[in-house]
């Protein structure tokens, strides 16, 4: 395995898609300002504020029930929060828009469960994933080009699927459904990577290499990681933050975390 | 992408065009160009039938469309069929004139013994049949594009929906059936005469509409070949396998959703507007959720997600229909109903899905 | 009130029947002069019943009815009820009861018993609704001395419906000494009609105060009588004075009313939810809480109504028991065949809805047919046990039919006994946590194949259930579940899924809006409008009324 | 993909077996006089219709038995449409065309015969249709031995206002061409015996329409407002019973508010439980009480045939028995089975009806019959109460309504029009 190709989205953006303006000027991509998402009573964010700067690598963990998946839920357009704001950049208020203009505007979001559409081959997942003009009438009609045809190739060598192009994505193992679905995410081009237990039931050599992949994305995109898997979250965090009932508990890197006495105290507590 | 392209990959479905055409030449001249006396001659009444499966098929073709591509289940679309007819046999109620019973050129009889005074406005323009032709497409369309538009931006989605448009086509059933309504409540529109100028009642004319049918079927199959194998299809049948998460990829399912619904109530719409004229009637009673639920079974049947399956499910059961209803009426409603159970028990992927395993079998 | 008026002015259409009445008894006067031997009288007057012709029929019973007999009374009753026939060779007159394929023969004036005979050796007596009329006011005259409170009341009224001197001069006599309060009140309004109808004009104002409020029909037609005008524009009732009184008393009534067109407005629109309710809860059963669409629901109904046929066909002599009979069979029965369905088909389906509901709908289509061969594509004849025919009698305006009376009650019971399965019982409890997390309820050694299986019989047995009360209502025949399908599907998915109470509230706010528009818009565009209502209800609310919360609803 | 190739063989034997099968339509040699009865066997309409199809057969047998006709044995083809009306229309099609039959007997829905209409003149086929209508039509191609409007409903009314002294009316239908067409020859009929609109109610409810609270509250109000009233139910299959359950729980009794229904008769109160329908009214041209000779034998053929002595016999099997016994005498008169020879020997063919008297074709392709009011009696059987001193012939256009009153049928040269218009002196609509 040689090191990983990413293929580049900042640079390569000639595609001819008009998605909304994004305005990183003063520092922070994401925004999400005293959020606050109840179900029936339980308050699963509890007037939670996050910022992510842009490039950012960041790893969010925290117990089961903390609110990590609910908080991707709002930030992805899935949940409505009852209360709070949520801005992609300066401008792009998120809580106005829905899931596939979230995903236009350039968050991608990789699920915990891998979720690949079984019944199309690699090459159709990733070609439905392509960054492209995404309304009814074009898709119609759509053709590949042959720069899209070489962003496939060069994704699916990525994610080491080249030689399953052809074959139905449910008849792929965990591993390579979750690699699948990194793929789709790249094949996005997105700014804002939300990233959902992406080493969860795959190897340690295919741990390394997500881990590699993540890192190398880092910097020219801004990567958010939720991860139970601890060693994976040192390998890979510059900074951590931990989420504990609906809020943010602390942040910092790694070892603050780590020693900070609230936080053993909710890992160890119970 | 020229049409052999696009069938290249289509194997049966060339085969089936190949048939469709040679059924619709063979049927058209035996019937008009054989003698009567000849034992190689096809009645009239074999070609009406024909052209009436062939509408069937086109119907079950655009169920198919929608459900075995989009895993939308319309228990409704009984409604687009009947208002397509509806409109095709406006346009040849207003083509009666003078020539009905009470000799009123303005009103068409039903409307005269119910003591119209005058032709309400949504009959106007029905006299032309370049408006009626737009209406076939338009009235499906329109109502299928609000009522998609209302339930897919809401989210309806699997069981709701198909009960949603159950009511729907319950409702419009009723709503036809009030003589008030304007359309001839349970009579419905009958004792068509002519259409363009030539006479229903001539075997050219029927061969004619026969001929029309077959190459609508031949057109919508090649039409929805066409999406399905566009990327367009395999958005949508991202839909059907994992709706929200072709959201987070940055389609706008509701849009998608609603163009499918849309297209295949237009195609619903032209099946009927071919099939009034052959069966000279159309009546409230094709509004009934039954028979939305009876073509869900054809496409069952076939084979739903492959369009050829559709087609062959459709012509298959409606023969096995006429067979049965002739010899063993008591008995259809058992096979019928026996045919629901067996199929979504025991073959899931219908006659298609069979023949497939069997050849698989066959290799191994 | 002293002073009677014994020749009162009735309306003009009344004048042929009072002239009638009163030719019958001068005739009835002196044929009593003439025949001193009462057995005799009665003799002669029902003898010639057999032979006498169809138009000849009324004078006949006016004859019979002027006997002075303690035995007349059950003559005319006979004849009323159709139990007085004919000996074909005999010509003697005889009351028949049916037995076996035959008739019990007991002798009209001597009380004899005769025996049995065939159905063809006897012929009824034939009456006609004309006919009816007439003996009904004379037995109402026989019964205005009768010992039961009840029999003296429908005597009056019906004598306020066909007033004649005698049968006044009778009421005058009785209202001293009447016991019972509802049957004085009667006499009253009969009395004061008949003051109403006369001049004196005192007396007239007198009995338009007397008759405010009152509710009774024959009181309002009269005083609507007083404000007409004839063809010419001048008004039938000179008056004045009477006229503006008469306005004022009507305009009370018409007030008291509308009140009551209120309460049986709701109380149909509550009738028509009940039922809505008993079709529907079954279904929610196994809809909401197995995500099953069971198609065949209506069917379930149609055994629950044809086991109400069978079980009145092996007990034809205790038609008024034998809805306890049917109530539980029915639910035995359906609930069997529930849990065949269920273990035949279902139970491969799990997991896939869509499917559930076309093989569900085959196996409509079989029972349907199935039914056809057994009990013929006809409908079937049910019969309403006594108890439940008729109405339950507010006041004058506001009557509750009691079938319906009985079977919102019914509705009520069953929901209520459902939500006590469900909440109280073990069963309840599992059905409750496989509902909810069916690999859970596994793992923690819930049998969830047969709490399925118990599950769907659950809600089988109360469709035929609702199938035993929608036997009293409408046909029972093939395609009685048809009827009800596409309603009950509409009252759950708008109550909201898995949800027993959305059921109740859906279904009864449904029957009584449907009935709130029904006299604006008529049914069917009624029925229409509250399609259209749920199809835009569900697009604002896709989980209906009372949805299921929280992150288990959005799998 | 491999697979493709067999469900293309698949597709081409499924093509090729449906060809070949519509092909081998040709028809035997033709040794008997073939008669088709079309009436649905399933389908909602199978209730009643059912028994039209065995009278047929019954009929067929015994002129069999005679020695068929024309020296030829007859032979009955039975289709079912299903109660599907575009089947109706198919079925007929292929009862002329593939089996070529002598005459069709069958329909029951007005819709059933629209339906089948345009082909019966494409096809000149005969066909005899059984069932009491609305009128307004009469087709070169059809006898009608059911009842028209007058035969039915106005002697009803005539019998309630004459007889009864109805002053209040209810015209109560469901909502179709039948109950529509005949409510408004009668509010026109009454309106000309001096009704008023006041005393006018008119109520529509959709088929099968069960609930029926409100409407009988209605008609209650209505009938309780001091004039005697009579309902006029033209009230359609399966919503009898709800309807008149819901009479005899809100305590309408016959002597109180009679109602005269055209649609109730004794195949229909077999399944109804009559003890609150005891006195209701109906209107027909044959009861099944009646007690003459050839209705007695007729009833007897009929279970012994059925092998059910509890069947009923109703008035569409006296139609049909009528229509048979015509066609038969009618095609001996013609020496023919030929269709326009047929239909010419029709007009003036008498046969005796079961109840007594001669029926008799006329010239509208309309039956002259008698008319009779009965009694529903707690035995599912109807008392006849009131009958015409004659024949009434049936009319085919109504007198009382504006549009037809100008309009006549008549069969026979030189009219030969079934809608001519005495004002204009044109035939309108008609193809030959």
């Amino acid at each position: 395995m040689s090191t990983v190709r990413i293929h580049d989205p900042v640079t390569d953006e000639n595609d001819g898609v008009a998605s909304p303006e994004l305005d990183t000027a003063h520092g922070p991509i994401l925004y999400l300002e005293d959020v606050t998402v109840s179900f029936d009573g339980f308050r699963a964010l509890n007037v939670l504020s996050l910022y992510i700067d842009d490039g950012e690598l960041r790893c969010i963990i925290g117990p089961n029930g903390a609110g990590k998946t609910t908080m991707m839920d709002v930030i992805t357009g899935k949940t409505r929060p009852d209360a709070g704001t949520v801005f992609f950049g300066q401008t792009i208020d998120l809580l106005k828009l829905d899931e596939p203009s979230i995903a236009q505007a350039g968050i991608g979001r990789k699920f915990q469960k891998p979720s690949v559409f079984e019944q199309l081959t690699v090459f159709e997942n990733l070609e439905l994933a392509m960054h492209t003009d995404k309304r009814v009438w074009p898709t119609l009609f759509a053709r590949l080009n042959s720069t899209q045809r070489d962003d496939i190739e060069i994704v699916m060598e990525t994610i080491g699927l080249t030689a399953q192009r052809q074959e139905r994505a449910g008849s792929l193992s965990h591993g390579q459904k979750q690699w699948l679905e990194i793929g789709m995410l790249l094949m996005q081009k997105p700014k804002l990577l939300l990233v959902d237990e992406p080493v969860a039931g795959m190897t340690h050599q295919e741990t390394e290499r997500t881990a590699e992949l993540l890192l190398s994305l880092a910097g020219k995109h801004s990567v958010v990681v939720v991860e139970h898997d601890m060693e994976f979250v040192r390998s890979i965090a510059r900074k951590v933050t931990v989420l504990h009932e609906g809020s943010v508990l602390t942040e910092g890197t790694m070892d603050e975390v780590q020693n900070h006495p609230r936080v053993i105290e909710v890992y160890l507590g119970d | 992408m020229g049409i052999g392209n696009l069938l290249a990959r289509d194997r049966v479905g060339k085969t089936f065009l190949t048939l469709l055409a040679l059924f619709a030449v063979v049927v058209s001249t035996l019937n008009l160009l054989v003698p009567e006396a000849s034992a190689f001659h096809v009645s009239t009444f074999t070609v009406t039938v024909a052209g009436k499966y062939l509408c069937y098929a086109l119907l079950a073709l655009a169920v198919d469309l929608v459900w075995g591509y989009c895993g939308i289940l319309s228990l409704g679309h009984g409604a687009f069929f009947a208002l397509g007819g509806y409109a095709m046999g406006m346009y040849m109620m207003r083509q009666i004139g003078e020539r009905g019973v009470y000799g009123n050129a303005l009103l068409p009889d039903f409307m005269v013994f119910l003591n119209w005074k005058e032709l309400p406005w949504y009959w106007l323009g029905f006299d032309h049949f370049w408006f009626a032709s737009l209406m076939v497409l338009l009235v499906p369309g329109l109502l299928a594009c609000l009522f998609g538009w209302l339930a897919f931006r809401s989210r309806v989605t699997g069981v709701y929906l198909s009960i949603i448009t159950q009511a729907l086509t319950y409702a419009f059933m009723l709503a036809f059936f009030r003589n008030e309504m304007g359309f001839g409540g349970n009579n419905g529109l009958t004792d068509f005469k002519d259409i363009l100028g030539f006479n229903l009642q001539k075997d050219g004319t029927r061969v004619a509409i026969f001929l029309l049918s077959a190459l609508f079927l031949g057109l919508g199959y090649i039409t929805s070949r066409f999406v399905v194998e566009s990327k367009m299809g395999r958005v949508v049948t991202a839909v059907r396998d994992a709706e929200s998460r072709t959201r987070f990829i940055g389609y706008k399912v509701e849009h998608f959703k609603l163009w499918i619904f849309v297209f295949s109530a237009v195609l619903a719409g032209i099946a009927g507007a071919l099939y009034v004229p052959q069966v000279g009637i159309i009546n409230p009673s094709e509004f009934s959720p039954l028979n939305s639920l009876e073509l869900v079974i054809w496409v069952a049947v076939g084979g739903r997600g492959t369009l050829y399956g559709a087609v062959l499910g459709a012509i298959l059961v409606n023969y096995a229909k006429t067979i049965f209803t002739g010899i063993l009426p008591e008995v259809w409603l058992f096979a019928l109903g026996g045919l629901f159970v067996a199929v979504t028990l025991f073959m899931p992927d219908g006659l298609v899905g069979v023949a497939r395993r069997l050849r698989l079998g066959g290799v191994r | 009130m002293s002073k009677r008026n014994n020749n009162p002015m009735l309306p003009c259409w009344e004048k042929p029947l009072l002239l009638l009445a009163s030719g019958l008894w001068v005739l009835a006067l002196l044929l009593a002069g003439l025949a001193p031997a009462r057995a005799d009288a009665l003799a002669d007057a029902l003898n010639p019943l057999p032979t006498v012709a169809m138009a000849d029929m009324e004078q006949a019973i006016g004859k019979l009815a002027q006997v002075q007999d303690p035995r007349v009374g059950g003559v005319l009753k006979a004849l009323l009820e159709a139990r007085l026939f004919y000996v074909k060779e005999s010509k003697r007159v005889v009351f028949a009861d049916p037995k076996d394929d035959g008739f019990k023969l007991t002798d009209a004036l001597t009380g004899e018993a005769l025996g049995e005979v065939g159905r063809f050796d006897v012929k009824k007596i034939p009456i006609t609704n004309a006919l009816r009329t007439v003996l009904n006011s004379a037995i109402a005259k026989l019964e205005l001395t009768a010992p039961d409170a009840k029999q003296r009341l429908k005597a009056v009224e019906s004598i306020i419906q066909n007033p004649n001197p005698e049968a006044l001069a009778l009421l005058t006599k009785q209202v001293g000494q009447e016991p019972d309060n509802t049957v004085r009140e009667a006499i009253q309004v009969a009395l004061s009609l008949a003051d109403l109808s006369g001049s004196d004009k005192t007396l007239r104002v007198q009995a338009i105060h007397a008759l405010e409020g009152n509710l009774n029909q024959e009181v309002r037609n009269r005083l609507t009588a007083l404000q007409e005008k004839t063809e010419t524009g001048d008004f039938i009732e000179p008056d004045s004075d009477i006229r503006n009184l008469a306005a004022v008393a009507l305009k009370k009534i018409q007030l008291k009313l509308e009140m009551n067109r209120l309460g049986e407005m709701l109380f149909f629109g509550l009738s028509l939810g009940a039922v809505l309710v008993l079709a529907a809860i079954g279904l929610a059963i196994t809809f909401g809480v197995m995500g099953v669409i069971n198609m065949a629901h209506g069917e379930l109904m149609m055994i629950g109504a044809y086991t109400t046929y069978v079980v009145q066909l092996l007990m034809p002599n205790a038609i008024d028991y034998s809805l306890f009979v049917a109530i539980p069979a029915a639910f035995v029965i359906t609930a069997l065949v529930g849990i065949g369905i269920e273990r035949g088909i279902i139970r491969f389906l799990y997991g896939r809805p869509l499917e559930t509901l076309l093989a569900t709908f085959g196996l409509s289509l079989v029972l349907q047919q199935l039914v056809r061969s057994i009990f013929s594509p006809l409908n079937r004849s049910v019969s309403t046990p006594s108890w439940m025919s008729g109405s339950l009698e507010i006041n004058s305006a506001l009557s509750l039919t009691l079938n319906r009376f009985y079977i919102i009650l019914f509705s009520l019971l069953v929901f209520w006994g459902l939500l006590m399965i469900l909440k109280k019982t073990r069963l309840g409890l599992e059905v409750r946590a496989v509902a909810q997390n069916r690999a859970m309820a596994k793992a923690m050694g819930i049998r969830t194949d047969w709490v399925d299986a118990m599950t769907f019989g659950l809600g089988s047995g109360i469709a035929g259930v609702a199938g035993v009360a929608l036997s009293q209502l409408t046909n029972v025949g093939p395609n009685l579940g048809q009827a009800y399908i596409v309603d009950s599907f509409m009252v759950v998915v708008f109550g909201g899924v898995g949800n027993l109470w959305g059921t109740l509230v859906g279904g009864l706010t449904l029957g009584v809006a449907d009935k709130i528009l029904e006299p604006y818009v008529g049914t069917v565009l009624a029925k229409i409008l509250m399609l259209i209502f749920i199809i835009l209800f569900i697009q604002k609310r896709p989980r209906g009324l009372f949805p299921q919360k929280g992150r288990a609803a959005e799998g | 993909m491999k697979s493709f190739r067999s469900i293309g063989n698949l597709l081409a034997t499924a093509t090729l077996w449906l060809l070949s099968s519509l092909l081998s339509t040709t028809a035997l040699a033709e040794e008997t006089i073939k008669v088709g009865i079309l009436h649905s066997l399933s389908g909602t309409m199978a209730i009643s219709e059912t028994t039209l199809k065995d009278t047929m057969l019954m009929l067929i047998e015994e002129q069999n038995k005679k020695g068929g006709l024309l020296g030829k044995k007859l032979e009955a083809v039975v289709v079912d449409p299903g109660s599907n009306w575009p089947l109706f229309a198919e079925k007929a099609r292929e009862l002329l065309q593939k089996n070529k039959v002598a005459a069709i007997f069958g329909c029951w829905t007005s819709v059933s015969r629209k339906s089948v209409l345009p082909v019966l003149e494409e096809l000149n086929g005969l066909l005899f249709y059984p069932v009491q209508y609305e009128g307004e039509e009469s087709s070169k191609n059809v006898f009608y031995t059911g009842a028209a409007p007058n035969q039915q409903a106005i002697p009803a009314v005539d019998y309630l206002m004459n007889d009864l002294g109805v002053k209040r009316w209810v015209l109560a239908g469901t909502d179709y061409v039948y109950p529509r067409t005949t409510n408004k020859i009668l509010e026109a009929y009454l309106k000309s015996k001096g009704v008023k609109d006041k005393d006018i109610m008119i109520n529509y409810t959709p088929f099968g329409h069960s609930d029926w609270q409100s409407i009988v509250a209605d008609i209650k109000k209505f009938g309780t407002a001091g004039k005697k009233t009579a309902v006029v139910s033209t009230i359609n299959g399966d919503a009898n019973v709800p309807f008149y359950k819901e009479l005899g729980n809100q305590g309408i009794t016959a002597d109180k508010l009679p109602v005269v229904a055209f649609s109730v008769g004794e195949e229909e109160l077999s399944g109804i439980d009559t003890k609150p329908l005891v006195g209701h009214l109906a209107a027909w041209n044959y009861f099944m009480s009646v007690d003459t000779k050839e209705n007695a034998e007729f009833i007897k053929k009929w279970h012994e045939f059925i092998k059910n002595p509890k069947r009923v016999t109703n008035d569409p099997m006296e139609a049909h028995y009528i229509g048979f016994n015509m066609w038969v005498k009618a095609v001996q008169k013609a020496g023919t089975t030929d269709t326009d020879a047929v239909a010419k020997a029709m007009i003036g063919i008498e046969f005796p009806n079961l109840t007594g008297g001669v029926a008799k074709m006329n010239k509208a392709h309309h039956l002259s019959k008698p008319v009779l009011i009965g009694e529903i009696q707690d035995d599912g059987q109807f008392q006849t109460v009131w009958q015409t001193k004659g024949l009434v012939d049936g009319d085919a256009w109504s007198d009382f309504l504006p549009e037809s009153k100008v309009i006549i049928a008549d069969w026979t040269p030189p009219i030969n029009c079934g809608n001519y218009n005495t004002k204009t002196k044109k035939c309108s609509g008609q193809k030959y």
